[in-house]
């Protein structure tokens, strides 16, 4: 199998569904010429291959790009657009929030918004507040949209497939974290469904749930415990709206514990959802509290010892997860 | 030309009559749910543009729907019984009055986020464009939406790539409660176009037929890829800005005076002077008209409302 | 005591306030001169008795509105700005989530925005789901930003007076649905701290968490429940952010049961977050799953009978908390 | 004049050293944090428009600001101190080089998000007006932030309120890696201005006296409450976007031909024919520049990083 990172991993599938669907077109600040043309970011090479004319660079001017994806997509073309870091979601958000996502409903189901919103996140690359801020709790909670926010390379590019083929808006988290460390992606035409997360390790004694960059976190601290006879079970969520429910829920009942772990701050987090499914429709099987291992209630400092303190790490998990098993 | 200036007469009647009967309703105690806009004295541009348009053509809407959607040929049934929030409505009673989309007419969003529709307007002028189909967008928007950051990022995406859209800025002197100088300083916004680089052009909102010569040589440009116009139509509202408006601020004397500079009238005397139409053939008009809305008021009556959960239908495909 | 209704409760704290300092001023939309003037609006009265140096009458454009906010507190005025209806808080979010929310962190303290962003909302009024879209979790988890949603005109009027003399920039929702209702009201010149929870109804069997509008539907419940020999304790949030755990976790540790009403709709909302308080910090005490009543994950229809369907109502309460206590 | 000419002179010269000395940094693989954004090329604006200006007006700044923040007046040790990610830096660590704000000078905001600052720029001389402070505002911001609904909705709303503030827009030619040309059709932004009521008026940004000039003008009118202005400096970026932009899409004779029109050349070479400086001065004033920096950077070197639990403060008053 290739190994490629998830930059690759996003171009393939950008790629290769711009060939197979002439109505697929990409848009974006910089996503032809950029300022850094580096073989791993998502659109890398895609304006060579597929023109100006499928490849368009944009403005400054995110409002109007998620615009251009919502009134393409009503006349049946299917729109990638970028919002290249996700502070600046803010400035799409009334076209994703109160169009893409509500626009078929005010139809009535006669019309739909077949796009992708690609954003980019993440902290850990030293650019402040006003460049990371993961706000992936701000899409979940808007009904008309799909969200996805895979963690892995071979996760990414099956579902970002899935996504430019759904008829549904789906907003697309990829951690620029994730960007430059190669795994393996399988070679073929493959899609990985939108609504189902993925036990991407098996274990008995605690589950954690998370999604996006953390799972590598996830594992680091799973392997150390698994030598103090700590089997953590993974849980990948993949995709946080519609939510895998029945996964979370099966994973609790098997282990009884729950942590839930995730970059984005801790208030108001998606964090908070996963806690209250499983204090709902797991409460008899959980054995312990639920934990959530986050970043604090901060913006993304700068400085490095003040970002890496921001990001939540394995040493934090594994304290959270010795909490609840010991 | 006759022909067309007779279609424009039409259609701004039935556009006013429409509209009158749904200012009757409001009247009702709980006969019409929400808030009800309309567009009474404007009548001139929601006809003269949809007059230069051919069904293909797409529009985008707003708040002050009514007219654009049945200039464009939406049925009158269907958009009487989504104003009632009835099951029969052209959205199941999911949008009610302030978002009506008729994709049918090829009306395919109306937003009631101020300036919320005009990047939308880009995006199916690019589809447009992208398609290679004989096709253009209108965007209607009014003299307060341009104040928005959407109608400057558009106007500059959509001059840029040659899109196929006309943007029809329906002035109407009031944003809400405010007056035009309320809220800007320029006394036109076609001004603005300039500094996208797409041509302005100020016209009578209230003469139909200034108003189609515009939207068509507009759609020229358009279909001969030289890119988008910018049309600012002159016009007023008669009415508040919505049925609940006590109109406090507007001068009485300025509504008479655009009352007497109805766009109806205008027409209605030319054709009369011009021999095109007798009395009577407004008598008969009036009556055939007067038909149809009775008849869209009955069937929105009696249709069902919608089942509570229904609600849950149509949010995903 | 006066009967005033929550509009002219905020219309009195606004009134104080711009008497007692002259840094206080208004701006937004329609809140001049208004389409109609209806004197239990918030603004009503305030152009004529402050005029128009003081409230300003605003072109339609919500980013601006909201950076005028951050500007003019960072020079030291007290800025209050409105955004009109909920949806519309999308396009003045980038000004407060990357601007009034994080300046003062990036300036490593040395500056400060006192500004309060009063943000109209709530479903019930026919004006379909772009005027409705209670985003109050969208604010909540945003470090930085102070969250206030009061229930009642006389929390109101105390709460928007502290966060009017907060230093820190505010968000300030207030539900429409609770314009028009009088209450009592003190008259003289009162605050209500922000960040303290009320309980508005004691009782042993059941917590109820809820804010804003959906108190009223609280204490339906609630008396109902009281005739079948339920006690229910009515918990106001009042404040989202900072949050008030201590009084979430205390009346848990009391009942031992939890149920979270917010009219936003389900996933996502603010209510996962309560959730996983009760799962983490009052585990223990948790004598049964812990129930969320909310709006389903819809955007707001627009015909009566989908729109009541979508409001959480005394009943949905009801079987919910039987569902746990007997 | 002569004076006025020199203070420009030494404050270009000194702003292109400091950030020569970052470009050298960051070839030392770890030395800085993050992206480092430079003006180098463009320092005739961050002197001319600060040159004209008071301490007590307000700069609004945006990604590329180190310019505007020394010529305002920010102390070099702390300025370097927060490039670093220092605790002694201006804000502690917390900013960086991307938003850096120096209170101390007026520097109120900075903010990356492209355009944020412009309605934060409105905001603050609203203040000015609203305090009746003899003091203006000057909002910095690229060619490409003036796509941003941002620019629109700002300027329409300064101009409507005849606000002191002027709107500095430094037209480097790229916004990234687009050229002008491919982010609007239009030449001038300073076109823009017509579309609000206010001036716009386009600068040679290389020539620092000219834009001390226009903004001297600009202050002028501010202060006499004709409200704000738009100052379209058409200058030139030398380095890339930021320092790992490897600049593949700069034509090399476009650079060559720029730097051929340094400002810092241009007003030396002036200085120097009309017998202001000598050689010899030139050379301590290198001399004594370079001193400073190097005090910079030891400074921003011998100082600690902030301990990890600092990230919780400042988070709330
Ligand atoms: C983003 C947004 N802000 C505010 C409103 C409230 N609002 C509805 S219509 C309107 C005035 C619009 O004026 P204009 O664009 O001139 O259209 P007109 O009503 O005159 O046809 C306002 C402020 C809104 N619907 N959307
Ligand atoms: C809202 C937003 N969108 C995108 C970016 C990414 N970005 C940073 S600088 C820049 C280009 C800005 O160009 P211009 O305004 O001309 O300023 P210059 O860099 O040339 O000085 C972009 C797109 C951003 N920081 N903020
Ligand atoms: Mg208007
Ligand atoms: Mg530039």
């Amino acid at each position: 199998m290739q190994q490629i990172t998830m930059g690759q991993a996003i171009q393939q599938a950008l790629a290769e569904e711009m060939r197979r669907d002439a109505s697929v077109f990409l848009a974006g600040e910089g996503i032809g010429v950029g300022i850094h043309e580096s073989p791993v970011m998502p659109t890398f090479g895609l304006l060579r291959e597929f023109g100006p004319a499928r490849v368009k660079d944009t403005p400054v001017s995110e409002a109007a790009i998620a615009g251009l994806a919502v009134g393409a997509s009503v006349l049946g073309l299917r729109p990638v657009v970028e919002v290249m870091f996700n502070p600046f979601f803010t400035l799409a958000s009334d076209q994703i929030v109160n169009h893409a996502a509500k626009l078929r409903y005010l139809s009535g189901g006669k019309s739909s918004f077949p796009l992708v919103v690609r954003v980019k996140t993440g902290a850990g690359f030293g650019a402040g507040c006003q460049h990371s801020h993961n706000l992936e709790a701000w899409a979940a909670h808007c009904p008309g949209l799909k969200v996805v926010m895979p963690g892995t390379a071979a996760d990414a590019k099956g579902l970002l497939k899935s996504a430019i083929r759904d008829d549904n808006p789906v907003v697309f988290f990829e951690d620029m974290g994730l960007f430059f460390f190669p795994s393996s992606v399988p070679e073929d035409d493959y899609t990985i469904p939108i609504g189902v997360a993925d036990i991407k390790r098996p274990g008995r004694d605690v589950t954690v749930v998370t999604w996006s960059k953390m799972l590598g976190v996830a594992f680091k601290a799973a392997a150390a415990l698994s030598k103090e006879g700590i089997e953590t079970e993974i849980l990948d969520l993949r995709t946080l709206l519609p939510l895998d429910k029945e996964a979370v829920i099966k994973s609790v009942q098997k282990t009884g514990r729950l942590v839930i772990l995730h970059e984005a701050t801790r208030t108001g987090g998606f964090g908070g959802e996963i806690a209250a499914l499983a204090a709902d429709d797991a409460f008899s099987y959980l054995k312990a509290p639920v934990k959530r291992v986050t970043a604090p209630d901060i913006p993304v400092p700068f400085s490095p010892p003040l970002e890496q303190f921001y990001i939540p790490n394995e040493n934090k998990l594994i304290e959270a997860i010795k909490s609840i098993v010991l | 030309m006759v022909q067309e200036k007779l279609m424009l007469y039409q259609n701004m009647l039935f556009i006013r009559r429409f509209e009158e009967k749904l200012t009757e309703l409001c009247k009702i105690e709980g006969k019409l749910p929400g808030m009800v806009i309309l567009c009474t004295g404007q009548e001139a541009v929601a006809a003269g543009v949809c007059g230069a348009l051919e069904k293909e053509d797409v529009i985008i809407s707003n708040h002050r729907s009514h007219g654009h959607l049945l200039a464009k040929g939406a049925d009158a049934n269907a958009l009487m019984a989504e104003i009632f929030g009835k099951v029969t409505g052209c959205n199941k009673g999911k949008s009610g009055t302030l978002h009506i989309a008729v994709p049918e007419v090829n009306a395919l969003c109306t937003t009631t986020v101020v300036g919320g529709g005009i990047p939308i307007a880009v995006g199916t002028a690019f589809a447009q464009q992208y398609k290679k189909s004989k096709a253009v967008t209108v965007c209607f928007f009014g003299d307060g939406s341009a104040d928005e950051g959407s109608f400057h990022e558009s106007l500059n995406m959509a001059a840029l790539w040659d899109l196929p859209v006309i943007f029809v800025c329906e002035n109407n002197v009031y944003s809400g409660a405010q007056r035009m100088e309320e809220h800007t300083k320029v006394k036109d916004i076609a001004l603005r176009a300039q500094g996208y680089g797409m041509p302005g052009v100020v016209v009578d909102g209230n003469d139909a037929e200034a108003v189609l010569k515009a939207t068509a040589e507009a759609r020229e440009r358009c279909l001969a890829g030289e890119g988008p116009t910018l049309i600012e139509c002159k016009t007023y509202r008669w009415r508040g800005h919505g049925e609940a408006d006590h109109q406090a601020y507007q001068p009485k004397d300025e509504i008479a005076m655009w009352m007497e500079r109805c766009p109806i009238k205008k027409i209605e005397k030319e054709l009369l002077s011009e021999g095109v139409i007798s009395r009577e053939d407004i008598t008969a008009l009036e009556d055939s008209i007067a038909i149809i809305v009775e008849d869209a008021v009955r069937f929105a009556e009696e249709s069902p409302l919608p089942d509570p959960e229904e609600a849950l239908d149509d949010v995903y495909i």
